[in-house]
């Protein structure tokens, strides 16, 4: 092993990448190969694990270990994989699909867990890989090719269904933000947990522009509000408008500064340690109020492998037993020669 | 009454030896019957009879007292011949009250012996248990012989005399909970066991209530003693079962199926030097093997609660990829669960084993009452072709042999193995020769090291396995996965030659596993002749004394008892082709017969049993009888 | 059919029931008789679905139709049975191991699409009909056949993850507080959508009295806050304390009336479509905070099974088109008789 | 240029008359194939050709341009003769870039035809292609005729003369799209087909945006100019294929197999006057089907995309339950996904549909590919003794009548139904006589009505199907599940016998559903002789093609087609003992044929193709000779 820093471009496989010309994916692949070599990743301790679907295919364009999985099941393997050797540095990949339709439970249970992983889902609001059907994240009304009328089912809120399952770091980004996308994902590996990120990804087949509401370049500043903890929450043209607390009530409401008397002072400042909060700029649709990017939610917890270590340590320490005493422990008889 | 020593087997003139006897615990699901029975195992172990167990547990958790489904049992057959089943019907049935005679009766012998609680025996416990007008009075015991003793109160006597109360830290409620060791005295009387065994237990047990222990240690005294007057006064038939003269000599236990499966994945993964990560989801009856692992976290054995079968078996497979052992465990329901993901293993190629411990179904079916009818899903329960390789456990015992057998398989072939265990061997329990890991045989791991060249596709030359390179280690990263995979160079292929290609291999790679595989051997009978009975799995005991029984009558008849479904024995459809008929016994609709047939063209029957209960010994002999009657 | 009043007693099947002597099942049991009677319910109108667990066996105890599906799969039979007849009065019947663990997916899609169903989720911490291993409800450091050294995972809150995935009523009950379960029972039922209601509930083999620290005598008072829209927040012996909204904070706390200078006034008022207070209303665990029990929110939304049904209508008002015409759209050529 | 008008047919005098053809359409995904051999297949619809078709897309959404991963191809085969499969070789090859030319040379006949586009051979095209020179250079197209046109340029010179521009709503990169159309034009003058329907079709295509279809015209017009010219100066070749004699009269259509399979389902719930409510989640090659009746809505028909496959069956069932009929549908990993629930249907008795499209396997396999190695998983994929129905189509036509049958079945007998079809037969096409299904038999309902008597056991006498007793109608009320229930009561019972004679009857039932079934009848050839080729499912075409061709050298082989793979047709075991030799091609390792030997103890022998591609009518006929030649 060799100590050269690795570059972004130590992290590129030799496989093609396959997915369709000007895919969102393609951004978000940049984006963690960025992090890996910022972050200092060792490729051979580094595992992708994915479940089925177009963002599915993100292990085999990394050059690290990669596992593409059955459809849903990555949570599940990956756990595995933290099971037998908590020491590797794991990464799952899903779609809203594979995260939320068929793998839901998983999802939610190793959130649960806590089990020290990165979860990224690419959320494109559609079924990409068969082509095209409308998602548990896609809003009523979507036309697919099973919904020709319009879908009528309530989509889900990835960060709201993991805070529910008791997440323990929740954040946002978007495949076209770059620099705030390798920001996010730094700080989903430096946390210790399941780190989960849902990332906005434009399928430019299926479900193009679906998020250009909200991320066109003309109303990312009036349509996103990146929090970071310990600022506030400021956004708009020139950071013109804030958030806060409307007075008296359990929501948030966007002021503008300078008008009506407020100042910088009654801005909200970001505590991504308010699971309350969190909850409430996850919420924040883009409607009313700008979509919340960035890290909503961060407060560490146990680890599931860390603590299944601690106890195999804990009963293991000072035993000498082998398994030639379990067997022999309890009631045994001899049976002599005869 | 004078105390017996309690290690003192009194040579009564009057015992009546016998070569063996079926003796039956029966009560409410809160009378303690299963630890009756147990203790009645170790002390007959301790005896050195063979022997073999079969608990009876109630489906429901704790149905209402007195009920008919409330009914729990144990049952023993032991004896100083080799003893191959729980038995079929018994000598002697402890009845704790009016529903367990009412559902045990049908399985006493004729001339049988019933000791009753008749303290049990009030107006209403009679109608709870169904029956209409009390039995003692209406002639429906006439045929057996019936002690009838109010066991209740002689219990509450017993303890009494120890001077203790509640005040003193034994309510009345808990006196008269010692009832069935006041059973077991009695029965330890009539069968000549020794009670040191259990008094020591006792004393262990209830270490920090030595007045429970003393309680029960009272009416275990006290029934013992009662029965020792009633052989003189009353001529209470006593027995007495000579040593087995067969038993290999050495350190022994008793183990259940589920322990012995869990004991054997331990230490086959110890064999491997692999870590053990041990991934299911609750079910009956596969649990306890989840339960026994559980607490062994000292030995490095991770056991996983997964949130379902589909979890459990994913996890298992991230596990075996990351280096460990991965192994998942279920029933027929989970098991169904699961198919999908044994193919992702079969496509990977990931050391994994599947512990089946099948139970009734189809569906939920009869999930405490055991049958064989998963074979075929686990040969076939999996889209496309995906073949793994199936071993099927024939005694609780052997539970321990398969395990070790399934572990060696999956990590050198690089494949799923699925163990077929079921309900009636993973909860029945026998005497267990303790074997010294140390001198089991180690098997060594396929491992890829750092720095070694690597290529997904360099293969084992003889198993055809794949190399087992893990995360974590340099310059050996790859990608694997559920689709197609070059033969070349382990990344996605959809080219058409190439999946044929892979197809084949993986067939050819199962099929390889003949090689560890020891040519099959006729358990008893010749090498050929007229008819041959052949079985897998727990059908083993009563298969076996069953054509003992016939063999012993002159009867030609062999047994081969097939442990390796897939792949089978290269030697099987010779060997089975030298015999006119072929008969195959099976808890199922005929199952294993179906690949016999389908393998060998042989004419194959089937002898199938669908009531959730084991086959019974005189029913397989009725059956080979009729079936030899038949053909002629 | 007659229209004499059915008595709870008319909702009894004649199966034997099977709970264990003592288990908070047969209080429920009751509790659901005693609402079906007070609602009115047809016994041929109203299904129990449920999937497998001492809970499940719930349909075989009464005199309606009665489904006992397979594990974890009761919300999807359930939606089954709505798609193919949305008149009939649906109730699911599920233990925190069905509906939370192997079946979390389902009940989490059950919830979103908002099924009109009653869910009732009995909920003891254990799993009681494999003989007691812990639960994803069950409390860090359960002990039980699979954790026999304390269980490490961390528990789901079962109304959060409702929540969480967009529930339109939420409730909770406890299955020794009669009058109000049956209060809440009735509620749910005649809520339209899918009404998640969780009951504690004590399995007195494997988990006995869990939940005693709130649901003892002694301590219902001071332990549980019965909530109702438009109320306050009021709890403790004579109402004595109260809850309200720390100020400046997304989080509660309790005030006594009448020290420093509280009045009810100041006490929060439920309510119960404010789905920001139910999340912290249901995220009171007892500790510091009391548990809530009774409707915490109730917001209804569009309902799958009636927008299936306005689609059809919609779709085949006006239409004469029969299933030939579909046959024939498109291009079509004629084979002449030669 | 002379414009021929558009519905002539010109009766060239060098056309070549064939009995038959097989055309390849084949580019890069963008390019439109798929729509340009739809058409294709229209215009030789119309004109009373026999035909069959075999659309080959990429895996991957929308692969780089240009890429070998990329190429998309549509391949029709057609004739005057009956046509059986699309065709194995084929005789004009259309590639509309290197990478197209890469990947089809292979399957191009010797001496064929291929028409190029040289538009598309630049050198980063050809690189792109995985070529290292040009293929036109280095001699490797020696073998065929090749005929190189700048496609692209004529198209947009095509499109140019129509004097639209940009600003006037056509761009340059949409006039550069129609380069497919100008190819089709080329093709229909060679084989002589009618522009009518495709100008028409895309007028109605581009009703919005007219300038779209007129420059489409414009290109098809300018490749059909083109080819008549080229004829009398370059010697082009043109054939005419005559109108297939034996065509049925009636009114026709083309069709998927995915489209008939829904329009079957919707047929059958019609025909049973029950809703359907089908339930799915999306999966490759399955989807179609939920997509085509999720059009139809307004025949109240539900459509129900599920979180998951598990979820898809479990309210299917539901459905069924509660008086709909419910069917699922999903391919090979899918299926396994919904092993338990269908032993749920089985034990509860549902009139439950199961569609599984199968794909090439293990595990994600290779998911456009088509195989038929889900057939013992139909049969035997679950926990327990759980028997169901299986039926197999045997073409896109065929769907419709499977699954009219399927629903018929599984409402009649109170029991699932499995179909198999497969990703070759779901998304071919092939023309269709459309039925009228007001003249198709209704089927009664076993719909148990108010008031009258209910026992959920009183069971037909016949069929053995339990009565249908829905909820919402009074006095039905009743429990079921998947525990084992009582014969007397329907209620759960864990009795020996019981469970004995519920499985007895499950099996019994399933067993009966022979009475529905014709006598299995010989496709084709001798009802005994030397030797039979049995298939089953989508190989019907090549197997029937490739024994007829046999026949007529004069080779005794017979051709057996199952479409009831359980039960199998009472006659069908006497019917096989006819033949020395049974032979079993099947895309899988051997999965009917296992059935056959078990069933019959016949040594039938498989043929076994895993390759993802259908079978090829020389690849049988040489097997079926070697076969004889070893035989002999
Ligand atoms: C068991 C199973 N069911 C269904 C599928 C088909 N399938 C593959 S990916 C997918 C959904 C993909 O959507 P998403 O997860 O959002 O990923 P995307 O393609 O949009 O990146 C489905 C339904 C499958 N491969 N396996
Ligand atoms: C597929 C499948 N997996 C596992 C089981 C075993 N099983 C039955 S009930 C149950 C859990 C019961 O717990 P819960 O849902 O909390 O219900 P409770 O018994 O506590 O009321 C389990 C694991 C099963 N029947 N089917
Ligand atoms: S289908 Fe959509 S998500 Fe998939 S690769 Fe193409 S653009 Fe990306
Ligand atoms: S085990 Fe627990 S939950 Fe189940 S019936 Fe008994 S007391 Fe109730
Ligand atoms: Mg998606
Ligand atoms: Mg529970």
């Amino acid at each position: 092993m060799s100590d050269i820093k690795l570059t972004a471009k130590d992290f590129v496989s030799d496989q093609e990448v396959r997915w369709c010309p000007g895919c969102g994916d393609y951004a978000i692949l940049k984006a963690v190969q960025r992090t890996l070599a910022d972050v200092e990743a060792k490729t051979e301790n580094t595992v992708f694990v994915s479940g089925i679907g177009c963002a599915a295919r993100f292990p085999y364009y990394m050059k690290t270990y990669g596992f593409h999985g059955i459809h849903g099941r990555a949570p599940s393997i990956a756990t595995g994989i933290k099971l037998a050797n908590p020491d590797l540095d794991v990464w799952v990949v899903s779609g809203d699909g594979d995260a939320l339709s068929i793998g839901g439970n998983h999802f939610v249970h190793l959130v649960r867990r806590n089990v020290d992983v990165q979860f990224l889902l690419f959320n494109n609001e559609i079924y990409g890989l068969t082509k095209g059907q409308f998602s548990p994240t896609s809003r009523v009304g979507t036309r697919s090719p099973s919904t020709p009328h319009g879908s009528i089912e309530n989509p889900l809120s990835a960060a709201l269904v993991a805070l529910g399952a008791g997440a323990h770091f929740v954040a946002r980004g978007v495949d076209n933000a770059q620099k705030q996308l390798v920001a996010t994902l730094t700080r989903a590996h430096a946390f210790k947990g399941t780190s989960f990120v849902e990332i906005f990804q434009n399928c430019i087949v299926f479900n193009d522009g679906i998020f250009t509401e909200f991320t066109a370049k003309d109303k990312v500043a009036v349509k996103q509000v990146y929090v970071e903890h310990g600022k506030p929450l400021l956004f708009g043209k020139d950071h013109a408008l804030g958030l806060r607390i409307k007075p008296g009530t359990l929501s948030l409401e966007i002021v503008t500064l300078g008008e009506q008397g407020i100042s910088a002072d009654d801005i909200l400042v970001h505590d991504e340690t308010d699971r309350a909060l969190a909850a409430l700029l996850a919420d924040m649709n883009g409607d009313k109020l700008p979509i919340a990017i960035g890290v909503l939610y961060c407060k560490p917890g146990h680890i599931f492998e860390v603590e299944i270590r601690k106890l195999v340590q804990r009963e293991s320490s000072g035993t000498t037993s082998n398994l030639n005493d379990v067997l022999r422990a309890g009631h045994t008889w001899t049976v002599a020669d005869t | 009454m004078p105390e017996t020593p309690l290690n003192a087997q009194i040579k009564s003139p009057s015992r009546q030896t016998l070569e063996s006897a079926v003796v039956r615990f029966s009560g409410d699901s809160g009378d303690g019957m299963q630890i009756t029975g147990g203790q009645f195992m170790l002390a007959t172990a301790v005896a050195q009879n063979n022997l073999s167990t079969f608990p009876d547990y109630p489906s429901e958790i704790r149905a209402p007292i007195g009920t008919t489904f409330g009914v729990s049992a144990f049952q023993i057959n032991f004896g100083s011949r080799v003893i191959k089943t729980a038995g079929d019907n018994f000598d002697v049935l402890v009845a704790m009250n009016p529903a367990a005679l009412k559902v045990e009766l049908a399985g006493l012998k004729i001339g049988g012996i019933i000791l009753l609680d008749v303290g049990s025996f009030q107006e209403r416990n009679i109608h709870r248990a169904n029956y209409e007008i009390d039995p003692r009075t209406d002639g429906s015991l006439d045929a057996y012989r019936v002690i009838e003793l109010d066991i209740s109160k002689l219990t509450l006597d017993a303890v009494a005399s120890l001077g203790l109360s509640k005040e003193k830290g034994l309510s009345k409620k808990e006196a008269l909970r010692c009832k069935n060791f006041w059973a077991l005295g009695f029965v330890y009387w009539m069968f000549d066991r020794l009670r040191t065994p259990t008094v020591d237990w006792l004393k262990t047990k209830f270490a920090k209530r030595p007045q429970i222990a003393a309680a029960n240690i009272a009416a275990l005294n006290a029934g013992h003693a009662l029965a020792e007057t009633m052989e003189i006064s009353d001529g209470l038939s006593s027995f007495s079962v000579a040593k087995a003269p067969n038993i290999e000599p050495g350190l022994y236990r008793t183990i259940t199926g589920a322990e012995a499966m869990a004991w054997g994945l331990a230490v086959g993964a110890k064999l491997a030097d692999l870590r053990l990560v041990f991934c299911s989801y609750p079910i009956t009856p596969a649990s306890p093997v989840l339960h026994a692992l559980s607490h062994m976290v000292e030995h490095d054995i991770v056991t996983f609660q997964a949130e379902d079968e589909i979890a459990a078996v994913c996890a298992a497979i991230g596990a075996s990829y990351a280096g460990s052992l991965g192994v998942t465990s279920s029933s027929g329901p989970g098991i169904a669960l699961k198919g999908e993901a044994l193919g992702l293993a079969v496509s990977t190629e990931q050391p994994l084993v599947v512990i089946n411990t099948q139970r009734a179904g189809p569906s939920t079916g009869l999930p405490t009452k055991t049958e064989q009818s998963d074979l075929l899903q686990a040969l076939y329960g999996r889209n496309g072709e995906a073949p793994i390789v199936v071993i099927a456990a024939r005694s609780p015992g052997d539970c321990f042999n398969v395990a070790i057998e399934a572990s060696k398989i999956a990590t050198k072939y690089m494949t799923p193995v699925m163990v077929l265990s079921d309900g009636y061997i993973g909860n029945a329990s026998e005497p267990w020769l303790i074997p010294d890991i140390d001198q089991l045989e180690k098997f060594p791991i396929n491992l890829h090291k750092e720095g070694e060249y690597f290529d997904s596709t360099v293969r084992d030359e003889v198993t055809l396995a794949r190399p087992w390179a893990i995360p974590g280690t340099p310059n050996l990263e790859h990608h694997i996965g559920g689709l197609e995979k070059s033969y070349e160079t382990g990344e996605i292929s959809s080219d058409p030659q190439n999946h044929q290609k892979m197809t084949d291999l993986r067939a050819a790679k199962i099929d390889g596993v003949v090689r560890d595989i020891p040519d099959q051997h006729v358990e008893s009978g010749a090498d050929s002749g007229k008819l041959v009975i052949v079985g897998w799995g727990s059908t083993y005991g009563p298969i076996s004394r069953a054509v003992n029984n016939l063999q012993e009558a002159g009867v030609d008849v062999s047994h081969v008892h097939v442990r390796h479904i897939w792949p089978l024995p290269q030697n099987l459809g010779d060997l089975l082709a030298g015999f006119d008929h072929i008969l195959v016994p099976e808890m199922n609709c005929g199952q294993f017969v179906k690949v016999l047939r389908d393998q060998y063209l042989l004419d194959a029957k089937g002898l199938n049993k669908m009531t959730g209960q084991p086959f019974k010994i005189v029913e397989l002999e009725d059956a080979i009888r009729a079936h030899l009657e038949a053909a002629k």
